[in-house]
């Protein structure tokens, strides 16, 4: 719900003040609830994405190919964690927190990006995940490093940070199977054509026409929570993934494909939305598995936790009952 | 027995080994840990064994003669020719049971790589000045986690005590004087095995203690034989997952 | 879109993929199961479905223009050129995931033998009128077992019910009308997956009734892809272990 | 316990007279409680050893380097199953049923053949398995098909047609390896060094000398249940298996084996027996894990067996209900 002129208060230091200043929000700051609920979502989901991102690469790290690729990958799927980490903590900032956060995710009332419903097939997808899934995670999340939300935007920009990092990684590994036997060209080849279109997706539906979703975008956009439409977004990812993709040699899976002098853009086909919206729904290929893994590591990890908090409890009660 | 650069080699497997083979047990919890800070120690620590493997299987293969790289050894050699101990061959059993055995493993480990400090050979000093800070990290990580269980709720205490239990019986192994490391100890590369047993169980029996469990010493079988390479029967199986990519495309780069 | 004997040889590596891939899962319950009549059980469902797989992947072989024996197949082929359907795939869980599982299949099997006891491709025919009688048996043993749960305890009934609810989004992608199976029953040589849809509902549904529980189908997700070459998570695993020895040692017969 | 002069009564029928017939003793014939609770223990060992039996090839089904050899070892631990089968049914003809067997298993109150608390390192060792242990399982289980207890005779004789099937088997695995690549050579001799010393050891303890085990073996002599001594089986075997080796071309690890001419038989060196007694007391490699692995099936399909016997008494109840 967009607030009404009345609702735009403007004492010095209020929410839209702050806001028409690009000022920082900070926790303490009054927000309109709109905007907190808005942000937990976001955030949550963005959280929760991270922490399921840790499957479809973590099951590769059993089969790394080299030393050298199983140790990256392993700092590469830890580093997930660790953003998971800051996310839930600038959420919980908001007055919710992490266990109910992660009930939410494992009773499906919250999301995650549904990229990672895809199974990651062959050693090659975990170059191409790094390349364009975190690729366009970076494109997405390069501006909200600038977001209203300051322990959001300083979160994202720890993020963002590791997250180039990883991009270069997935390229690098492409680079070299692209350059590798004729099996592993194949394989890097094949990763790039299933990996292409579900990364599109990754920008959301767009902002206009039959598919588009509403006043949501135009909202983030007046709190200062989005920057570019998903439609600009998503071409800045294909004006900047084409050319890597030539230099790898690697050919992309859309026959539209071509640089369009005139918009000084490249052109692009359709996306089928249709696809999105079903795997958006839940019927993506690793929908429920993804789910039951991550529940299972909850639920067998429950005695664990119980444990963790009965002995800091104890143990406060210890330092009590001393000082006492 | 082998002597010289061979013996410095074969001692390096044996290190090796088990530093990778436990990293590869416990990158199999990541995204799988009770609580997300949790994925990150256990994959912290499986990256320090990670990088001390690389460094010690790099050496082997410098030293043995054969010119083979860390991935030849880690990935082309069979079950019978791998060096490790079956503690860390296990398979991964709940929480309880892997902070058993990262409790002994790595005070196993802060007792072997302080003794190495002072090997003659560079590598394996240089591996082991290194080793030694990341070994008592793990260690501390393993205690911090035996004291909340041992002494957190009911069930969490019955569980660490019967994990203590389940790893016993793979634990002499650790301090078996086989003939690799007898010889390494006097050449002045390795440190002997028995030798490092009394402060070990000091100092797990000191935790054990304050975490209001009871360390278990009646066994009625011990593992053997790692060393010669007769290894655990999971071992064949944690192989093949290891390895089945490499040797899918021989010869490519990865 | 492969035609003539190519059709044919694409058509048996779909057959032939799914036998394979359920039999190297029954194979994991040799020594695991309830009772020992059951390890006899599964390992002889095992054994069915491992010949079939052999014989079809052999005429697959023949057919490809590639020379290819059932080991080449079986053993050399990457986890996107194999064309099991998802159900197959899925780890073994617990019994009353297998026997859902297996009622599942058992039952698609002898409808699509059934059909196929016509074809016009002499080996799967032949292939089809043995199994005919081997998927009846299959069949009748997993509804004997699902009546035993559903109708058994009260945990029994929850766990099968629960089970029913497991392998549902796995049973779409049975009757999927992919290009070769349209194509390979248009030239007499297959049957159309979703002819054979309403016969496999109708009796799994009997049994499920009989049984005392009730056939899910609500379901917001589905598995899809296994003949392209898109697969479970699992498979790679699965396929890491099969492939393992066969691919350490290239070139060798056994 | 011997039985005394004044216990061997000689009516007609009567078990010393059947003994002495060599005639064999049926359920319904009486015996002597000593014999019936040694045939329990021997038959119930045996039964347990052809389940736990399973364990150590089963590990390789999910491996086996071809189908063919993937559907021999399958049909192969199927067969033990089902040897496990016969012997738990001719136990029973004894008045005592297989589960309350099982659990002596699993609580380690009865024991199983000791060679299978070795670990299966390699592919070949599927192949020295089936050459060795079951060469020597069938030299003592040959004289068993002459038992004086026909269930446990029957049952021998079934068992002995399938395991010099697999015998064969494991023999040619060992062939083909033989007369493979270096590796497939390396990996057979390998296998036949460590599984020689342990297959001597299955005819258990010397007859005679400090490591003999007592009157055991005279009782089960007189008893019909027992046909030749330890060592004589042990040196049949040695004497059928040293050829054997020599056709696959493998040396065995023994360096005082050697034909001796005067005795007509191969001459072996000193066993040793202190690793013998370890292994039975339960100082085996695979020990622990070969009884956990057992017990764990057992517990995960308790609730099976409970609905299949819930299920019987339902039915039979409405069968009853029907007719009534």
């Amino acid at each position: 719900m967009l607030p009404t002129a009345t609702e735009r208060r403007t004492t010095p230091g209020s929410f839209d003040e702050l806001i028409a200043a690009e000022q920082r929000i900070e926790p303490r700051d009054e927000m309109p609830e709109a905007y907190r609920t808005t942000l937990i979502r976001q955030i949550a989901q963005h959280a929760h994405s991270e922490i399921i991102g840790m499957q479809p690469e973590g099951s590769w790290i059993s089969r790394a190919p080299s030393l050298r690729r199983k140790a990256i990958l392993m700092a590469k799927v830890q580093d997930e964690a660790g953003h998971g980490l800051y996310l839930y903590s600038a959420a919980e900032t908001l007055g919710v927190d992490r266990s109910e956060l992660l009930d939410k995710l494992h009773s499906g009332r919250q999301k995650y990006s549904s990229i990672f419903n895809y199974p990651t097939a062959t050693w090659a997808d975990v170059g191409a995940i790094g390349w364009l899934v975190d690729g366009a995670a970076i494109m997405n999340q390069v501006p909200l490093c600038r977001c209203s939300y300051g322990p959001y935007a300083r979160a994202m920009i720890r993020v963002c940070k590791e997250e180039s990092f990883h991009q270069r990684q997935g390229f690098e590994i492409l680079w070299t199977l692209a350059r590798g036997t004729d099996a592993q060209r194949a394989m890097a080849q094949d990763a790039a054509d299933r990996w292409w279109w579900p990364a599109l997706m990754m920008f959301g539906p767009p902002d206009s026409g039959e598919a588009a979703s509403g006043g949501h975008t135009e909202q983030s956009m007046a709190w200062g929570i989005k920057r570019f439409s998903n439609d600009d977004l998503r071409q800045k990812f294909v004006d900047m993934t084409v050319p890597q993709a030539q230099k790898l040699g690697l050919s992309l899976p859309d026959p539209d494909l071509r640089w369009n002098d005139e918009r000084g853009h490249y052109d692009f086909g359709a996306i089928d939305w249709d696809e999105l919206w079903r795997v958006i729904k839940g019927d993506g290929p690793m929908n429920a598995a993804r789910i039951s893994h991550r529940r299972r590591a909850h639920d067998e990890g429950a005695w664990v936790r119980e444990a963790a908090s009965a002995y800091a409890d104890k143990t406060a009660a210890r330092a009590k009952g001393a000082v006492a | 027995m082998p002597q010289g650069d061979s013996l410095t080699a074969a001692y390096c497997l044996h290190l090796g080994d088990d530093a990778l083979i436990y990293a590869q047990r416990l990158g199999e919890w990541i995204s799988r840990a009770p609580q997300i800070e949790e994925d990150m120690a256990l994959g912290n620590i499986g990256l320090d064994l990670l990088g001390q493997a690389r460094a010690l299987l790099t050496r082997a293969g410098e030293l043995d003669g054969t010119g083979r790289s860390e991935d030849d050894l880690a990935y082309f050699r069979d079950e019978r020719d791998f060096r490790s101990v079956h503690l860390v061959e296990q398979p991964r059993g709940d929480f309880g049971f892997e902070m058993a055995r990262l409790l002994w493993f790595a005070t196993y480990q802060c007792e072997l790589y302080a003794a190495l400090v002072d090997s003659r050979d560079p590598v394996v000093s240089a591996v082991a000045a290194k080793a030694v800070k990341e070994s008592a990290y793990h260690r501390d990580h393993a205690e911090q986690w035996v004291l909340r269980l041992g002494d957190g709720t009911d069930e969490s205490h019955v569980r660490m005590q019967d994990s203590l239990q389940a790893v016993l019986p793979y634990l002499a192994e650790l301090f078996d004087d086989d003939e690799v490391s007898v010889a390494a100890a006097s050449a002045g590369v390795g440190a002997l095995p028995s030798a490092l047993h009394d402060a070990v169980v000091e100092r797990v029996g000191d935790v054990v203690v304050r975490a209001t469990l009871t360390l278990p010493h009646e066994v009625t079988w011990r593992s053997r034989g790692g060393r010669i390479g007769v290894h655990d029967q999971s071992m064949g199986h944690l192989l093949a997952e290891m390895q089945h990519i490499a040797r899918s495309h021989p010869g490519a780069s990865w």
